[in-house]
Parts: C-alpha cells; structure tokens; sequence
C-alpha cells in the first residue's frame, strides 16, 4: 500500500514536468498548428534562467586572506557576495531564496524569448509542412543547447532549494497512515502543488478572459475568428510566449530537483511528444492528464516487485520502455488519443 | 437492374441523420443527376460510394458486386471514379506525370512491384496519356507543374485523369461550380463528347440547373437526406414537391 | 634536465601540426613499411588525443586534454617539467620522445562507440598517429582498443573503469592506467565494514549496462565477504533521468545502505533523490542509513553539489594528495590553468609521460617494443606510490584511495577528502580471476 | 532525353566516386576510414532518400536497421567467415525483415504521428539493444570480434591476432596502392573501393527507382495521397515497400560499416542518428538523387574534419598575422570548431532548411542559375 502511495506520488512529480511541457506543445500546435522541436530547449533555458540568476546573485567582492592558502601556496580568496553588502541579511535570503527570484524574472524573459522565436523563425513555417517545421526546430534545438553548453559547459549545475524546502516530510503521517511508511522529498511535493497552479492559471486564463475565449475560438476555427475582424495570429503569438514561459518555469523550478544540463531539454522532448500524442495533439486537458497518466504508469513499471514479476515471464523489465511502448499502442489503437478531437489524424 | 443499386442507405452523424433510408438505381449508360438543397446529404452520399465514409446500414451495389466495406482503391479498379468538388490532383507532378499515374492503376492493378520499369520508355502509356490530353486540348501543357495551371485546367486535367482509366462510372460533384458561363458550356460539350465516343455511365450532382438540364436523362432529388422525387427531366420540372422543397429558390 | 623557455603561443603551434588538413598534404601514414604502423619518420612523433569534446563527458574531456597538452609541454622541455621531475625512471629529457618532438591531434569520442573509432582511425589513417589515447567510458575505451589491436598502434585507456577493460576485453596493444571496478570495490570494503558495521543490508541500483553490472558484481562480492547482505540489486535504464521511483522503495525495504553503481549524469541524478529523500536523515534497523558511491570523480561531485558530503566512495587519484609526485602535477597544473587536475587529468598524463618513457626504454616507437617496454614495469613517482603494469593482463596496479564528501569545501575544487589510501596489495587479484575471465590478450600487434 | 542525362550523370557520379583518393586529397579527408564513411553513409542517405525525399514519410527510426544491420553482419564474422559477402547478405536480408515489421506498424499512421511511432520504436530497440539484449549486442561495449570465436568456415588464422574481414582474399583494410601524387600521398584502399562499387550500384538503383513508375506512385503518395487512393492505387503497399527498400540499403549500409570496421555498437541504433540521416538528405536536397550524397560527405566530413580543429590548428592558420589579431581570430572561431563543431552544424542546417528548402543541390542550381543568366525567366516558370 505505502509502496504504491510512494509510486503514485513519484508518478504525479514526474508527470507535472511531464504536463508543463507538453501543455506548451500541445498549445502551440493547437493554435499555431506547429510541431515543435525547439520545446525542451525552452524547459532547459528556463533551468539554466535559474542556474544564471543564482550566478548573478552570487557576484562576489573577492578579498584576500593572508592566513589560509589555497592549493598553490598563494594567498585564498575570500568571496562576499556584493548583494549581501548592500542589503545585508535580505541578500542572503535572496541568495538562498534564488528559485523564487528566477521565477520572476523568469517569466518576462520566457514569454520575450518565445515571441522572438515565434515572430522571427516560426512564422515563417505555417505554410511549410510538419516535416519543414520538425527540422527547423530540430536544428534551433540543436544550437539552443549547443550554447549553452559553450556557456555552461556540459558537467550538470547543482542549484539548491530554499533551507526551508529542502528534505523530505513525513507525507504518511498527514494522511494518517503509520510513521516512516511515506517519506516524501518536500521540493517535490512543491514542484507537483506549483504545476497544478500553473496549469490551473493557463485553463483560467484560456476560459475567463477575453483574450482566452478568442484564443480557443480560433483554435477550433481559425479562419471564422479572422473574419470577425479579430487579429488572431498577434494572440497566437503571445500564447506562444505564455507556452516558452510555462516550460521556461517548469524547468526553473526543476533545477532543485536534479542539476541542470545542457541536454536535459532533449530527454525530456521525446517524453513530452509521447505525451501529447497519448493526449491527444491539440488538447490541453489531454496533455495535463495523459502527463500525469504516463509519469505514474512510468514509476509503476521501475517497482522491483514489478520488474520481478516481468522478468519471471522471462520478459526485458519494461521500465525502459514503457512510455514508447504506451505511445505505439495508443498509436494504433487510437490515434486521436485520449481527448484528441474525433477525425483527427485518424486517416 | 441497374449499374448502380443503392438499397436503403442510412447514415447518421451524431445526431443528424445525413442519409435516410436513400434507394437509388442507375442505368448502364444514363447520366444521372443527383440534386438537392445545401446540406441534403448529396456529398454524404457520394463519399458512401468511394469507400470515403461507410453507411450505417444499406447495401450499395456496381455492377452486380458489393461495394460497401471496400477500400477506396478498390472500388476505383472495379470502374468507379470521382471529380472533385475542388480538384484532387497531383500538384508537385507534372500534367504528363498526373495523367500517367491512372493509365498505370488501369493497366497494372492496385500495387505492381515495377521499380526497374522505366516510365517513359512505357509507350503503351505514353499513347494513353499522350491521347487523352490532345482530348482535353491539353498537350501544350504536357510538362508543367501541375500546381501552377489555372483553376479550369486543373478541373480538366482531373477530368482526365478520371476518364483516362476508362470508368464505368463517372461520379462528378459539381464540375461546373465557380466556373465562367462559357467554360460551363465546354465542359457540358466535353461531357456530352464524352458520353458519345465511350460508353459512360454519370452520376452527377449539380447546382446549375443549366447543366443539370442540358445533360441528365434522370434526375434523382435528395432533401434532409432522403429521395423525395426521381424521373424524367420534364417530369422533375413539373413536379410539386420538387418546387416546394428546391425549385422555388433557384432559377429554372 | 634541461629546461627549455617556451612561450605558449610557440608551443601551440608546434603542437598544432595537422588537424584540419587544409591546403595541408596528409602525413605519411599507414603502410610506411617501416614495420610498424606510422612509424615516425620525420623530426617529429604524432600522438592521438581522443577524448569526449561533445555530449555529457564533454568537460571530463576538456580536463584530459588540458592535461595531454601539460604532458606535450613538458616532454618537449617546456614548462617545469611536472611530475617528469618525480618520476622515477630518468630516461626522459625533454626533448620529445626519442629526440623527436612530440606534436598531437585531438578529437572527439562523443562517448560513442562508432564515433570514437571514426576519430581515431582518422588518426591513424590521416595523422600518422602512432599512439592513442584518452575516453571518458569503457564502452568506448574497449572500443578504441580493439581498433588500435587491429591498426598496430599503442592505446593508453585514459577513464575506463569496468573490469572487462583488462578482463575479457583486454588486448596486448591496450594498457589501463586506471583503476577498475574490483580494485574499487576491494578498497571500500574494508572501510565501509570499519565505518559502518559488518551487519548492514545493502540495496544496489546499477546503471544497466556492462559496466554498471561488473562494478555491482565486485561490490557485493567485496561487502559480502565482510559479512554484509544485499537486499536487492535494481537495474536502472541508462537513459533514466528522474530516479525517484527508485529510490522511493528503499527505505521500506529493509536495507540500511544505499549502493549507487552509476557514473556521470546518472549518478549525479540518483544521490540527488536518495539525499532528497531524506534517506541519510533516516534510522533503519537501529542504524543510521548510508549512502555509498562505489566510483567517485571530482566533476560528478561538482555535480551533485552539497550532497556528496559525507558520502564515501573510491577514486583514482586526488590532488590533495600530498606525496611529490602529485605535488609536482597540481603544482604544475595550477600554474597553467588555475585550479587543481581532476583524476582524469592525471591518469592521462601519467600514460602520457608512461607512453614516452617507454619508447626511451625500448629505443623505438614500435608498439612491440613499447608494451614489452611496458609490460610488468614498476615505477614510482607518478602519485599512488608504487605501481606496476601487469604483464599479464595490461592492467595497473597502485594504491586506490577512498574518500568522502567534505563537510565543509574551501572551494569549489575542494570537494572530496581521502580517508584512506588502500596499499596496492589489498587490491590485487589474480589474473585468472571469475571476474575477468574470457578474454585473451593475443599478441601484440605492430601493424604493416 | 532523360535517358542519356541519367546515363551521363551515373558515368560521371563513378568516375568521381572512383577517384576520391585522389579528389578529396586536397581537402584532407582522402584517408580510407572517413573515404568508407563517405560511402556508406552515402548508401544509407540514398536508401533513406527513396523512403523520405519521394514519400514524403519523415522516419527517424531507420538507425534502427542500421545498427541491425551491423550486429547481423559482426555475427557472421563471429559465426561463419571473414568473407563480407554472407555478412552483407545477411545484413539486407534481416534488416529487411525487421523494417517489413516496424514499417507494418508504423505506416499505419501518416504524418507527425509516423514520425513518431517510428521514433518510439528506434528508441525502444536502442534501449534493448545498450541492456537486456546484451547477449545478442554484448550491449554498451559494442558486439566484436574475438579470438576464441567459431567461424565455422576460416577459423584458422594466425594465432593471437584477429583476421581481417576480406572479400575472397582481399583485405579490407589493406592499402594497395600508395603513390604520392601532386605532393598529396594517397592510399588506395580495397574497404573504399568495395564501398564505392555498392555506392555507385546504389545510386543506379536509386536512379531507377526514380524513374520508374513505382518511383512515380511514390511522389505521387507524396503530393496527393487521397487522390491516389480514389485512382485505384493502394498506397499501403507503395509505401511499405520504400519504407523496406530504404531499410534494407540502411541495413547494407551497417553490414559495411562492419565490414569496414568490425564493430557493431548500440549507440547506432539511437534515434539521433537516425536524425543525422535526416540532416543529409536535408542538407544535401530531398528527394534529388545526388543530394543524400552530398548531404553525407559534408556532415561526415564536418564531423571527422571539423571537430578536430583545435585551438592549437587554429594559432596554426592564423600564424601569418600578428599576435593579437591571431588570438581574436582564434577567440572568435574556436567556439564553432573543435568542440563546438555541434554547434555550427546546428546553426548550417537551420540556415539551410530556412533559405534553401531544397538542399546543397537547390543552392548549387541557383548559383549556376546565377552564373549562367540565361534561362533565367523559364526556369522561373518552371518554378511557379
């Protein structure tokens, strides 16, 4: 029972990731009709948005210290961060709440770096096929993570959360259930809490406002919402944005998680396709629950009493491949997916 | 019994019963026009008889053999073929290359390993081709893209790549629709041309009275998805339930 | 010895030689019927660098080839001659490699098995390369060697670790500085039964493929002689990034000690959840839980960040090892570049400085010469005390250390601290040994 | 007409063919391994050509037959003969069989969704073949060959070395010819030119594919598959077969670069280099014939070339200048050589697939276009 709660919970933890991209993805091609390539460069620039404002917080005054030496034999540094100068302990909590800090800054340069792509490279490959637009991505994400790698270099960059946050609760014992059973990392039940707030705000941002109302009016017909006079592709746009900046704050707020690196964007795009094609292409709430689906169904396949069971039958543990395996079946069984609109790539 | 029976075709999309319970029965060698208000279900039941959509129930039958259930391909290499509404035409290929590819599926089947053959030393094609587009007086435009002809050659050169494979049946949606007066009037000389020199069966759906006129010898009328008048042209002309449900909005 | 001034910018370009080849004519190469492959015939002797220069390794590669550049500086009489000065064979003198200046060509592994072949072939093929080197795994690193088996020509391993490198892989033109998964695990052993009790239950995830398998092997077998048991051993997908789901269940399974046999990214990943976890925080059958890393690096360790402290494991080599050899080299090193050599820098320099002084000693390039040269050669100097390459097998047997997460870094270089170096002896294994049986090492091979 | 230029250009493709030792000399790839390479990735370029550049069907599974196709050929050395000519055999025959399967599955779907089912599918048999299939695979070391392997027919060999991979004697990594020629020394290797006779054999496939009536169905699935459908073609088929053809020359591609090298990896299998077949046919021009070539000489040659120029070769080129200007123009280009060599590989392809939809060969065809200014106004016709 506590093994499986443990599973479910690294399920939903996975699959918020999971969600956050491929609510980006599904998003762009529902409004823009674009397969994107270039979207797991997006989660990892907004990984390494946190990586460069923790650098930035952490710009050092550096001193001498005449007692100690380093490992030359020449005097050692001594590092105090400006930002501690200048505002004392209000700069160490900003050093520590770093996460919180790229966050917000994160926002404004997600949304601008996804209008540029979308107004200098994307545009131009509406009238081209998928295939034109597969490629141009492909190689954006290509240079996209090639540098930051001349940047950062290609060793992962540990990134710390918040004192308060760090470690594991006792998630057993809220729910009532015996002590120790479930002990789960706190980061990670924030991650999850912080995912469902995104998604909570971008489905209200699509059903309340306006803005969002002809946003999903010209998702399902496009050219009608162009003849009401409304000016459909500057909204498409800025959803672009809003999706760089959705993946841009799920890679922010992964980097606690696991160190970022320059290729993190890659692993998880081939996941996040999977996940939008089990959704369905083009459905948001298909994105957000087929994410979730397929991260639980992924930590139920690694359970050793699972791969044990697999490997009596005499089969490979299915843990490797498991999330190809669910997309081939929901392929051919039912290619709309799970919320894809009927007819859709049914041919 | 005709080349065509359709016997009691239903189909229904969510709530709207497109086709209701449609008999239909076309002589070998008629031209047949199917005619009807917007959204009588005629497309509908066009993309019945391609294997394009399937029938909830009914039997349609060509040439004494079931079609429902067949694949598209199939139902063309029994001697069916359609023009579309807008043209389905080779557009990266060019007039000779679009022309070429019928008079293969006619000649060779559905699927023929021939890929040592040499298209252009296929002389027997070539004539096939090379003939039916001196037809449609379109010889000159033998090696042009496909994608870069007018709206008119386009229709014609669908044409002929339908009529090429030598159909027993012709299904044509509105082949006139957008067209110029005087284009209308060749194509309703090419079609009645046509339907001297090889012995073709029509089914023709039309909004253009004119046409419809000039070239059915029956006429089959389709409203909120189900036959409500077939006959004569004369008969089609006179009849009341017709003028009530069509004729009165339209010019006749 | 001599201590020839050389600018960086000289030096450079001498070591510049060929690479792109441009308006360049190639260099003689392959059948130069001098009975051995490329057998130097000018002023000058090519060696290959072959590290990873793209994808997750890149910058363990970056420090090999730092340290491959130090190596050419200093047989060439330039800089101040590193560890050349503690070695403790005299034949080098800073004038190359048998009186002829030694120049490089560099490349690019990709850690791929077909792409590292492809840059060292091009190597051997275009450069004239007569001796290869360097990698960052051991899929590569017997990759690399079966290829130089073939073409005729020396390899020095650089980062290889599994236990088939020199086991059933091992070939008579390849030789392995580094240490390896048994070596590892029979140095940890002992202080982890010390440290932690001889009644303690062991839960292994092990990266799933050949390395991952032969370095668990060695580390159960080694703990379980000390009286340790092993719970479970799981295998994780290489391509695993997120590894809460395995390590969510080890705490409910009886085990009190967390074995992570991964390497690079993998590792670096899985000690992030198990320390988020809070399994280090926990008591499991009265005992504090532990968290052990059979194979350490100091980039993994960067990595990982604050949670390598207190976390112990094996390495190779350290720079704040104190005898002169390794004295000398972060001396040495530091000076050039600014901060300490990781472990992969100095095994590659080792087999460089190695690969020359056993060309000195055997009066030829011709790899017969050279792996006679090498084989069964004890020496000193070098750090890890006294060494020996084994003629048996081509592996090198020295002291192994092993350290531990420091609690309170000084820099971001200072983040291990060795606890124990493990004498050679304790770390020794037959040749005919289960664990690398199945191979034979053939004989060598000087090409045409 | 169309004759005699196809006949033309395949005369002229093999003299070019044949003589790269001597043509890429200058360039300093006429070294035999980065030669084979040429070769056999033109081979798999071709094969993919024939799926992607006339269908259409963008696959990134097809390193998947390619890695096939080297572990069939790496078991034949192991199990019968040093001889290519089973391994190559065997190589086609079971990556033939393996693509009729996953093309089954796969060609169920068009479109992204193709895409990405056969991406699963590659990455899958990647994943399988780095572990569980490690019996089969000997997993992330790669399958090798060994001294204590059976080989049925030539097991005696000279002891304590590995024989070479021949055909009928000849060895595949020997030199026999070694001239120096315009101050270039060239090797003449028998790999290469076993290559280069399976490259020209494949390009003269491909051209007949191209002109054949299957190649026509196969552009025609490509502009218009409904329209094909309804003129009583059944597409499935047409396709199926271009998706077996592309995976059987894949195949044959792997057998060789076994062959050549005998070593069989998994890292083969992954779908980034089942992308890197992508990028040739891209770079050089889908769906031209000697475009997947092109596209392959210039990513093999970015990748072997490229990446081995240093900070220490660039200071070399850059010696005549004087010393700050050498170090800014070392500065200023290390970032996309040597290590960065990813990089401007990125950078070129999205430059090409923005500018020159149509490949090297589109760009070379504007250029000549250029250059010659005459029919300039009826190649524009042509184009609209």
């Amino acid at each position: 029972m506590d093994a499986i709660l443990l599973q479910i919970l690294n399920g939903i933890d996975k699959g918020s990731a999971y969600a956050l991209i491929a609510l980006g993805l599904t998003l762009i091609f529902g409004t823009l009709g674009v397969v994107n390539f270039a979207h797991g460069a997006l989660f990892m620039i907004g990984a390494f948005v946190a990586v460069t404002v923790g650098k930035v917080l952490e710009i050092s005054k550096i001193t001498l210290d005449p007692e100690k030496t380093d490992f030359l034999g020449n005097p050692a540094k001594i590092k105090t961060p400006y930002i501690t100068e200048w505002f004392g302990d209000f700069g160490f909590w900003l050093i520590e709440w770093s996460v919180l800090v790229s966050v917000i800054v994160a926002i404004p340069i997600m949304i601008l770096i996804g209008v540029i792509m979308e107004r200098g490279l994307i545009k131009h490959f509406y009238n081209r096929p998928h295939a034109d637009q597969i490629l141009v991505t492909f190689g954006l994400a290509i240079v996209l993570q090639e540098v930051i790698k001349a940047v950062y270099g290609a060793n992962p960059i540990p990134q710390s959360a918040p004192d308060l946050l760090k470690g594991s609760v006792d998630f057993g014992v809220m729910i009532g259930m015996a002590e120790n059973s479930v002990i789960y990392p706190l980061w990670r039940l924030v991650y999850f809490c912080f995912s469902v707030l995104i998604i909570g705000g971008v489905f209200a941002f699509l059903r309340f406002t306006t803005f969002g109302m002809v946003v999903r009016a010209g998702m399902a017909d496009r050219e009608t919402v162009g003849l009401l006079g409304i000016n459909i592709d500057k909204r498409f746009t800025i959803m672009f944005g809003v999706a760089a900046a959705v993946a841009g704050l799920a890679g922010v707020m992964y980097t606690p998680i696991n160190p970022p690196n320059y290729h993190m964007g890659m692993d998880f795009l081939v996941l996040s396709f999977v996940v939008v094609v089990v959704g369905g292409m083009g459905s948001l709430p298909g994105a957000v629950a087929a994410g979730f689906l397929l991260g639980i169904l992924e930590s139920f396949a690694s359970m050793p009493l699972i791969k044990d069971a697999i490997a009596a039958v005499g089969l490979p543990s299915i843990d490797q491949i498991i999330i190809y395996l669910i997309a081939v079946i929901v392929l051919l069984v039912r290619p709309r997916g799970l919320m894809g609109k009927a007819g859709m790539m049914e041919e | 019994m005709g080349i065509l029976e359709v016997q009691n075709v239903n189909k229904r999309f969510g709530g709207l019963q497109a086709l209701n319970n449609v008999n239909l029965s076309v002589e070998q060698g008629s031209v047949h026009a199917l005619i009807g208000p917007n959204g009588a279900g005629k497309s509908t039941f066009l993309n019945c008889l391609i294997g394009k959509l399937k029938p909830d129930t009914g039997s349609v039958m060509f040439d004494g053999k079931p079609v429902l259930g067949k694949k598209p391909h199939e139902i063309n290499q029994l001697g069916v073929s359609r023009v579309f509404q807008t043209p389905e035409i080779f557009t990266d290929l060019t007039v000779f290359e679009n022309v070429m590819i019928p008079c293969f599926a006619h000649r060779d089947g559905a699927f023929k390993v021939n890929a040592f053959a040499r298209v252009l030393r296929d002389k027997e094609i070539r004539q096939q081709a090379e003939h039916m587009l001196e037809d449609m007086g379109m010889k000159d435009k033998m090696s042009v893209h496909a994608g870069s002809l007018s709206r008119g050659d386009k229709r014609r050169l669908e044409m002929a790549m339908c009529l090429v494979q030598e159909p027993k049946l012709l299904l044509l949606d509105e082949p006139t629709a957008g067209m110029a007066r005087a284009d209308t009037n060749n194509t309703i000389d090419l079609l009645k041309h046509i339907g001297e020199s090889r012995n073709i069966t029509k089914v023709i759906i039309e909004h253009d009275m004119h046409v419809v006129f000039s070239l059915a010898t029956t006429i089959s009328v389709l409203a909120q998805g189900a036959i409500i008048a077939e006959g004569l042209p004369d008969e089609i002309k006179g009849h009341p339930k017709v003028r009530e449900a069509y004729l009165g909005e339209a010019e006749v | 010895m001599s201590k020839l001034i050389m600018n960086r910018r000289g030096l450079l370009k001498t070591g510049a030689v060929v690479g792109a080849g441009m308006a360049m004519p190639t260099i003689l190469t392959a059948a130069s019927h001098a009975g051995y492959t490329n057998a130097p015939t000018g002023s000058t002797v090519t060696l290959g660098f072959n590290v990873p220069q793209t994808g997750a390794y890149a910058d363990e590669g970056a420090d090999e080839l730092r340290a491959y550049m130090l190596a050419v500086k200093h047989l060439n009489g330039g800089g101040d001659g590193g560890m050349m000065n503690t070695f403790s064979s005299k034949e080098l003198k800073g004038n190359g490699i048998l009186g002829k200046e030694v120049t490089y060509v560099t490349g690019d592994t990709q850690t791929k098995s077909d792409a590292a072949r492809a840059s060292a072939q091009s190597m051997i093929q275009k450069d004239g390369a007569v001796m290869i080197t360097g990698g960052s795994s051991s899929g590569v690193a017997i990759a690399v060697q079966g290829l130089c088996q073939e073409a005729g020509v020396i390899f020095m391993a650089g980062l290889t670790h599994s236990n088939d490198t020199t086991g059933k892989d091992k070939k008579a033109n390849g030789f392995r500085h580094f240490f390896n998964g048994y070596m590892s695990a029979a140095a940890l052993a002992p202080v982890l039964a010390e440290m932690y009790g001889t009644d303690r239950t062991a839960y292994h995830l092990t990266a799933d493929y050949t390395w991952g398998w032969t370095q668990q092997e060695s580390i159960q077998a080694a703990t379980e002689e000390k009286g340790w048991q092993t719970a479970a051993n799981v295998l994780t997908p290489l391509t695993t990034t997120d590894f809460s789901s395995y390590v969510a269940p080890v705490l409910n399974s009886g085990a009190d000690i967390l074995v992570l046999n991964h390497y690079g990214g993998n590792m670096i990943n899985s000690l992030t959840s198990a320390v988020q976890f809070g399994l280090r925080d926990k008591q499991v059958n009265g005992k504090n839980f532990e968290i052990v890393v059979p194979l350490y690096s100091r980039l993994m360790a960067r990595g990982a960040g604050e949670n390598v402290k207190g976390i112990f494991g094996s390495t190779n080599w350290h720079w704040s090892l104190q005898d002169e050899g390794s004295k000398a080299f972060v001396q040495s090193f530091g000076q050039e570049y600014g901060f300490p050599p990781s472990q992969a820098a100095h095994t590659v320099y080792c087999q460089t400085l190695l690969y020359a002084d056993a060309c000195e000693r055997a009066g030829t390039h011709n790899p017969c010469g050279v792996a006679e040269a090498l084989e069964g050669f004890t020496f000193s100097g070098l750090g890890n005390g006294d060494v020996e390459y084994r003629a048996e097998d081509h592996q090198c047997f020295k002291d192994v250390l092993v350290v531990k997460g420091k609690e309170n870094p000084t820099s971001e270089f200072d983040l291990l601290e060795v606890v124990q170096v493990t004498p050679r002896a304790q770390v020794e294994y037959a040749v005919d040994h289960p664990m690398f049986a199945g191979g034979a090492l053939g004989s060598c091979n000087p090409g045409s | 007409m169309n004759l005699m230029k196809d006949r033309l250009l395949l005369i002229i493709f093999a003299a070019v063919v044949l003589a790269a030792p001597l043509i890429f000399a200058p360039t300093g790839a006429a070294y035999p391994d980065l030669l084979q390479r040429f070769a056999i990735y033109g081979i798999f370029a071709i094969g993919f050509n024939i799926l992607f550049g006339l269908t259409g069907y963008l696959s990134f599974g097809h390193a998947a037959f390619l890695g096939v196709g080297s572990y069939s050929a790496v078991w034949m050395f192991k199990l019968l003969s040093m001889n290519i000519v089973p391994a190559l055999l065997l190589s086609i025959v079971i990556a033939g069989a393996f693509s009729l399967l996953i093309g089954y599955v796969s060609l169920r779907r068009s479109g992204i969704y193709f895409s990405i089912l056969t991406l699963a599918l590659a990455q899958m048999s990647y994943n399988l073949a780095y572990s569980v299939l490690t019996p089969l695979t000997n997993g992330e070391t790669g399958l090798q060959l060994r001294l204590d392997d059976p080989r049925v027919l030539d097991a005696a060999g000279d002891a304590g070395s590995l024989p070479s991979t021949n055909f009928f004697g000849l060895e595949m990594k020997e030199v026999f010819w070694n001239p120096t020629i315009f101050g270039y020394d060239l090797q003449f290797n028998w790999g290469y030119y076993v290559c280069a006779i399976l490259l020209i054999a494949s390009f003269w496939i491909s051209i007949r594919i191209f002109r054949s009536p299957f190649g026509l169905m196969l552009r025609a699935v490509k502009t218009n598959q409904t329209r094909l459908n309804y003129t009583g073609i059944n597409s499935r088929p047409y396709t199926l077969a271009a998706f077996v053809i592309s995976g059987m020359f894949a195949g044959l591609a792997g057998g060789l670069l076994a062959s050549m090298d005998p070593l069989a990896g998994a890292e083969r299998m992954q779908w980034t280099v089942g992308g890197e077949v992508v990028l040739m046919v891209v770079l050089g021009g889908m769906g031209t014939l000697i475009g997947p070539i092109l596209g392959a000489v210039f990513i093999k040659y970015f990748e072997n070339i490229f990446s081995k120029i240093n900070d220490g070769v660039l200071h070399g080129w850059f010696a005549i200048m004087p010393e700050w200007a050498e170090n800014a123009m070392v500065l200023i280009i290390s970032p996309f050589v040597g290590k960065g060599w990813h990089l401007t590989l990125g950078a070129l392809f999205m430059l090409v697939v923005i500018f020159l939809p149509g490949g090297l060969v589109d760009g070379a065809k504007r250029i000549g276009r250029v250059v010659t200014g005459a029919n300039r106004r009826a190649a524009k016709v042509g184009i609209e």
